[in-house]
């Protein structure tokens, strides 16, 4: 399977930031139901802030990389899920450390690594409603395919549409974190934005790949 | 969206601006960080510093609490939003004055965590730092989940009290306990009439009928206890002050100081209406009232409505409340 | 009407009882004239005595600023109406020590009535009185006819320089000859963007688009010079500075103590963006700023606007601006 | 012609009462188009106390009632217009101090006087669009028919009938005080507050001699 370089993780960030602008109105919509609304705009400014900077970093080492914009990310964006976004991004990319290109168990081992520094800072679990619960299937998907013979943009296909049912799923789910913990079982059918966002994150990868 | 403004991202900065050239005398910043906002003499030595945090919109909370007998610094956040980790370590680094360094904000998750991010960036450098969340918001959760609560106006007693405990020398151990004990006593409730807006996001952050009230709503428009037709003053302060008495609780014999809070928009007229009711349900219950404050102490930008918060005395907080304090926003002589 | 309020014809009653039970250390009635409140140790001996009055609805004004340092008592209206002369003499006798009383009032019809009628009844029972009305409001008539002006914020400047010179142990005659001066140098103007609604009428003061503002409207809504689309922070400021600059005029090397008032429900945000730009226009004319308050000091009620007020100093009346001020609704260290 | 009693006074007191009540939301909406909006309320609030407390007053001296009363209203109205009715009744009272009983021609003395009283305090003129430009007219209409032999019905329907008329050509005049003097030319069309309720003053004591 293909290698991804530093360019490709460029190109990811870049069409991340893209799409939460196009989706900036829907996540201030979904933030608005349960949460203060400020979620299309934390995530169009943090991802729009690490596209800015992430030039000026002359990097050759992935990890490194994904760990200075998760500092990039907890400035610009230091609600919720910045900062929850930035540890984790801080949290795998010291896991991926020193390697200058990327396979998928790279991507994996690099999701998972970073889905724990979430769960340490934020002390959710998988099934409370939050950006876990797009993050992870999507990352599990990957992992059942790491070793498969498939391209990257299958791969992260499918990714993608794991990570967004994902996403659908939390409709079902109750709320036990941040604000929207507050309406407890009325937060039933109504789903998470952090989720949301989630999937849109594995949705700008897989494009990017797509298009590439 | 009627608001005297420029353009809405440069909300914040431009507030910031406008207060640093109206309080030169009194306010810096940290290093070049501009939403580091630190007392001019920082760091003062031999006396535990104070630091708060969090989203922009609640003036005088947090930054309007920087002065003397007060708080150090303050990490400025976007409104509603909290400020990153490093504004918050370049704050910490800018007070410490030796004798470490007492975290104190609002239990909220974005500022928990970022908190709790600058705190181990400090310990990192050998700065001693403790912390003390602020969850006073009856309203937020129930009785057993103390610690799920918001925090809310009872910031400014936190910050009333644990100030003048620094600056009487004690240590940074000391304040802390003594800002706990009092906050251990501190409980709110709060209703809203109207919603606020949102600079940058331009749309208000609920919608309440022409004749309905919200009570126990969050100061971001989180949602309260129930939403029901608006009743008269003394209706709305006798079912607050029943959450508040009954949740502690407060029982005769017992001493406090009051805080009527204005949310933005209230006139303060109408929390002196609050207040004579407040008074009277206290006096009936055999609870002595000590210095009260009444006005804008914890706002959301325009939002309508008000909160009541009762502080449980002893010998020790009430001594320490009653020390002076100069900020640019508080005064007591 | 959304208010926080029982009977809207007990609104002032109640909101005096609030008062006075907040404020019992500091503040008493006058015989038993509950529309006549005086400073807790009135009269004060060997010390000319300062009263004003006006209507309620715009706390801190008028009331507000009864305490150490400003006045010694105020005759309270109804919302937005003149108090009676009956009680103005009542404050008059229960405030004179020998030394005479100053009345300082804002220039409405009503207001000047009676207390023409008051210091009539003064007068005949031997306290001396003299007058001094505020007209500070540079929209409400056009240069040349300056005593046809309204008074609004100035109000605020004319107590602490009136305050702070009766303290210093000043006559009559020179309380009355500063303050003069002081008031010949002040100048405001205001704008609105929403009205308020007095709760026994309970329909708001005036109507306003939802996108509009007016430059100059008064404070309990009189007209102003125009009614035009919401502009930004920094043109309002532009254009409200540009009227105050050139009617008196202020030049170049003048020193000014500046004023941004909030009308009720304006964030305190949005008058330090404001205070911001005011800042920037003084400094390229060269104007040098001194002691900036920015806060509410006379609102109505929940109007939405605010205020630009310059004050021009000379030595005597700085000095007195600097002196402290203790008052149960402003503090100045 | 007949003489008034002081309980026709205190009868006259209570229809103007019962009148300014009824009209209390249009002199709201007339004082709100370019005053305060209270005029209403004062009106009705100030003949209201007059009314509560006129019984309290063993007083036969018709002038000394009138000129206590004038101390109700302004305790209980201190605004322009209470301010400037009371400043009439005890200037107009005291002028016919000592009588118990009143002429037509007591009347219109009385009348004068406190116009007088009003000029003086409120240093306005007639034709300024105020309270005089109604009372004026139908005091000087009662002064016409003060030797006449009419009945006093008939010279108070006239008397209310002038000052209805004055009331309706304030909209031709230009507000030269009080708030609504801040209108200037724009004041034109608008008929003013003040002078209304001197016509309805007038209205009540007509209809009090009608009804007798
Ligand atoms: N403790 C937590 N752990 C993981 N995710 C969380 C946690 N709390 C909230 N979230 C996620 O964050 C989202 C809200 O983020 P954000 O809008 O930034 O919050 P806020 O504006 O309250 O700071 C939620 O939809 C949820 O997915
Ligand atoms: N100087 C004056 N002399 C006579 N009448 C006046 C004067 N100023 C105002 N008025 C009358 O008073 C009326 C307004 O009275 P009111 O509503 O009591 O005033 P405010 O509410 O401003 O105190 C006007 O309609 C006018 O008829
Ligand atoms: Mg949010
Ligand atoms: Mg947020
Ligand atoms: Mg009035
Ligand atoms: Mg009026």
């Amino acid at each position: 399977m293909e290698y991804i370089y530093i360019e490709d993780v460029k190109g990811i960030f870049k069409k991340i930031s893209e799409i939460m602008n196009e989706n900036k109105d829907y996540l201030i919509s979904l933030d608005g139901a349960m949460g203060d609304g400020d979620l299309g705009i934390t995530m169009s400014e943090g991802f729009g802030a690490i596209v800015e900077e992430m030039d000026n970093f002359k990097e050759e080492d992935i990890g490194n990389f994904i760990a200075k914009m998760g500092m990039t990310m907890a400035n610009a964006a230091p609600s919720t899920l910045g900062t929850l976004l930035a540890t984790a991004m801080m949290k795998g990319g010291r896991a991926i450390k020193g390697k200058s290109k990327l396979k998928l168990d790279d991507m994996v081992c690099f999701g998972e690594i970073a889905i724990d520094g979430m769960k340490a800072i934020g002390k959710a679990e998988i099934g409370d409603k939050t950006i876990l619960d797009s993050l992870w299937p999507g990352i599990e998907n990957l992992k059942e395919n790491e070793d498969k013979d498939i391209t990257i943009v299958k791969a992260y296909k499918e990714a993608y549409e794991a990570a967004e049912e994902g996403a659908l799923n939390t409709k079902h789910m109750i709320s036990k974190h941040g604000r929207a913990a507050y309406y407890g079982e009325d937060s039933i059918g109504k789903q998470d934005p952090g989720a949301t966002a989630g999937a849109l994150i594995f949705k700008g990868i897989y494009l990017y790949f797509e298009e590439r | 969206m009627k608001k005297i403004i420029n353009d809405p991202n440069e909300f914040v900065d431009e507030m910031l601006e406008g207060i640093l050239l109206a309080h030169s005398h009194d306010l810096k910043i940290a290093g070049n960080d501009k939403r580091a906002l630190v007392i001019k003499d920082a760091p003062i030595k031999e006396k535990v510093a104070i630091a708060t945090g969090g989203g922009s919109g609640h003036l005088p909370v947090f930054l309007g609490y920087i002065g003397k007998g007060m708080i150090d610094g303050c990490a400025v956040g976007n409104v509603f939003a909290s400020p990153s980790a490093n504004t918050m370590f370049n704050v910490t680094k800018a007070i410490d004055g030796g004798e470490g360094v007492l975290y104190i904000y609002g239990n909220y998750g974005g500022d928990v965590m970022n908190f709790n991010m600058a705190a181990e960036m400090s310990e990192f450098e050998d700065i001693k730092v403790e912390t003390v969340i602020v969850a006073d918001d009856v309203a937020s959760a129930p009785k057993g989940s103390e610690d799920k609560r918001r925090g809310v106006a009872g910031l400014f007693y936190a910050y009333k009290i644990a100030g003048a405990a620094a600056y009487e020398g004690k240590s940074l151990e000391e304040v802390k306990e003594i800002v706990e004990r009092a906050l251990q006593g501190t409980r709110t409730m709060g209703m809203a009439l109207s919603p606020c807006i949102i600079p940058s996001v331009g749309k208000p952050t609920f919608t309440i009928g022409e004749d309905e009230m919200e009570i126990g709503m969050g100061i971001h428009g989180e949602p309260g206890i129930k939403r029901e037709k608006l009743k008269s003053a003394d209706e709305i302060t006798e079912e607050l002050m029943d959450r508040i008495l009954t949740d502690l609780p407060y029982v005769e014999g017992d001493e406090v100081s009051i805080l009527i809070n204005g949310l933005g928009s209230t006139p303060k007229e109408e929390l002196y209406i609050v207040y004579r009711k407040v008074h009277s349900i206290l006096k009936e219950k055999g609870i002595k009232v000590y210095r009260p404050y009444i006005g804008e102490y914890a706002t959301s930008m325009e939002m309508g409505g008000m909160s009541i918060t009762l502080m449980k005395l002893d010998d020790q907080i009430k001594s320490l409340l009653d020390k002076s304090a100069d900020t640019p926003f508080f005064q007591q002589v």
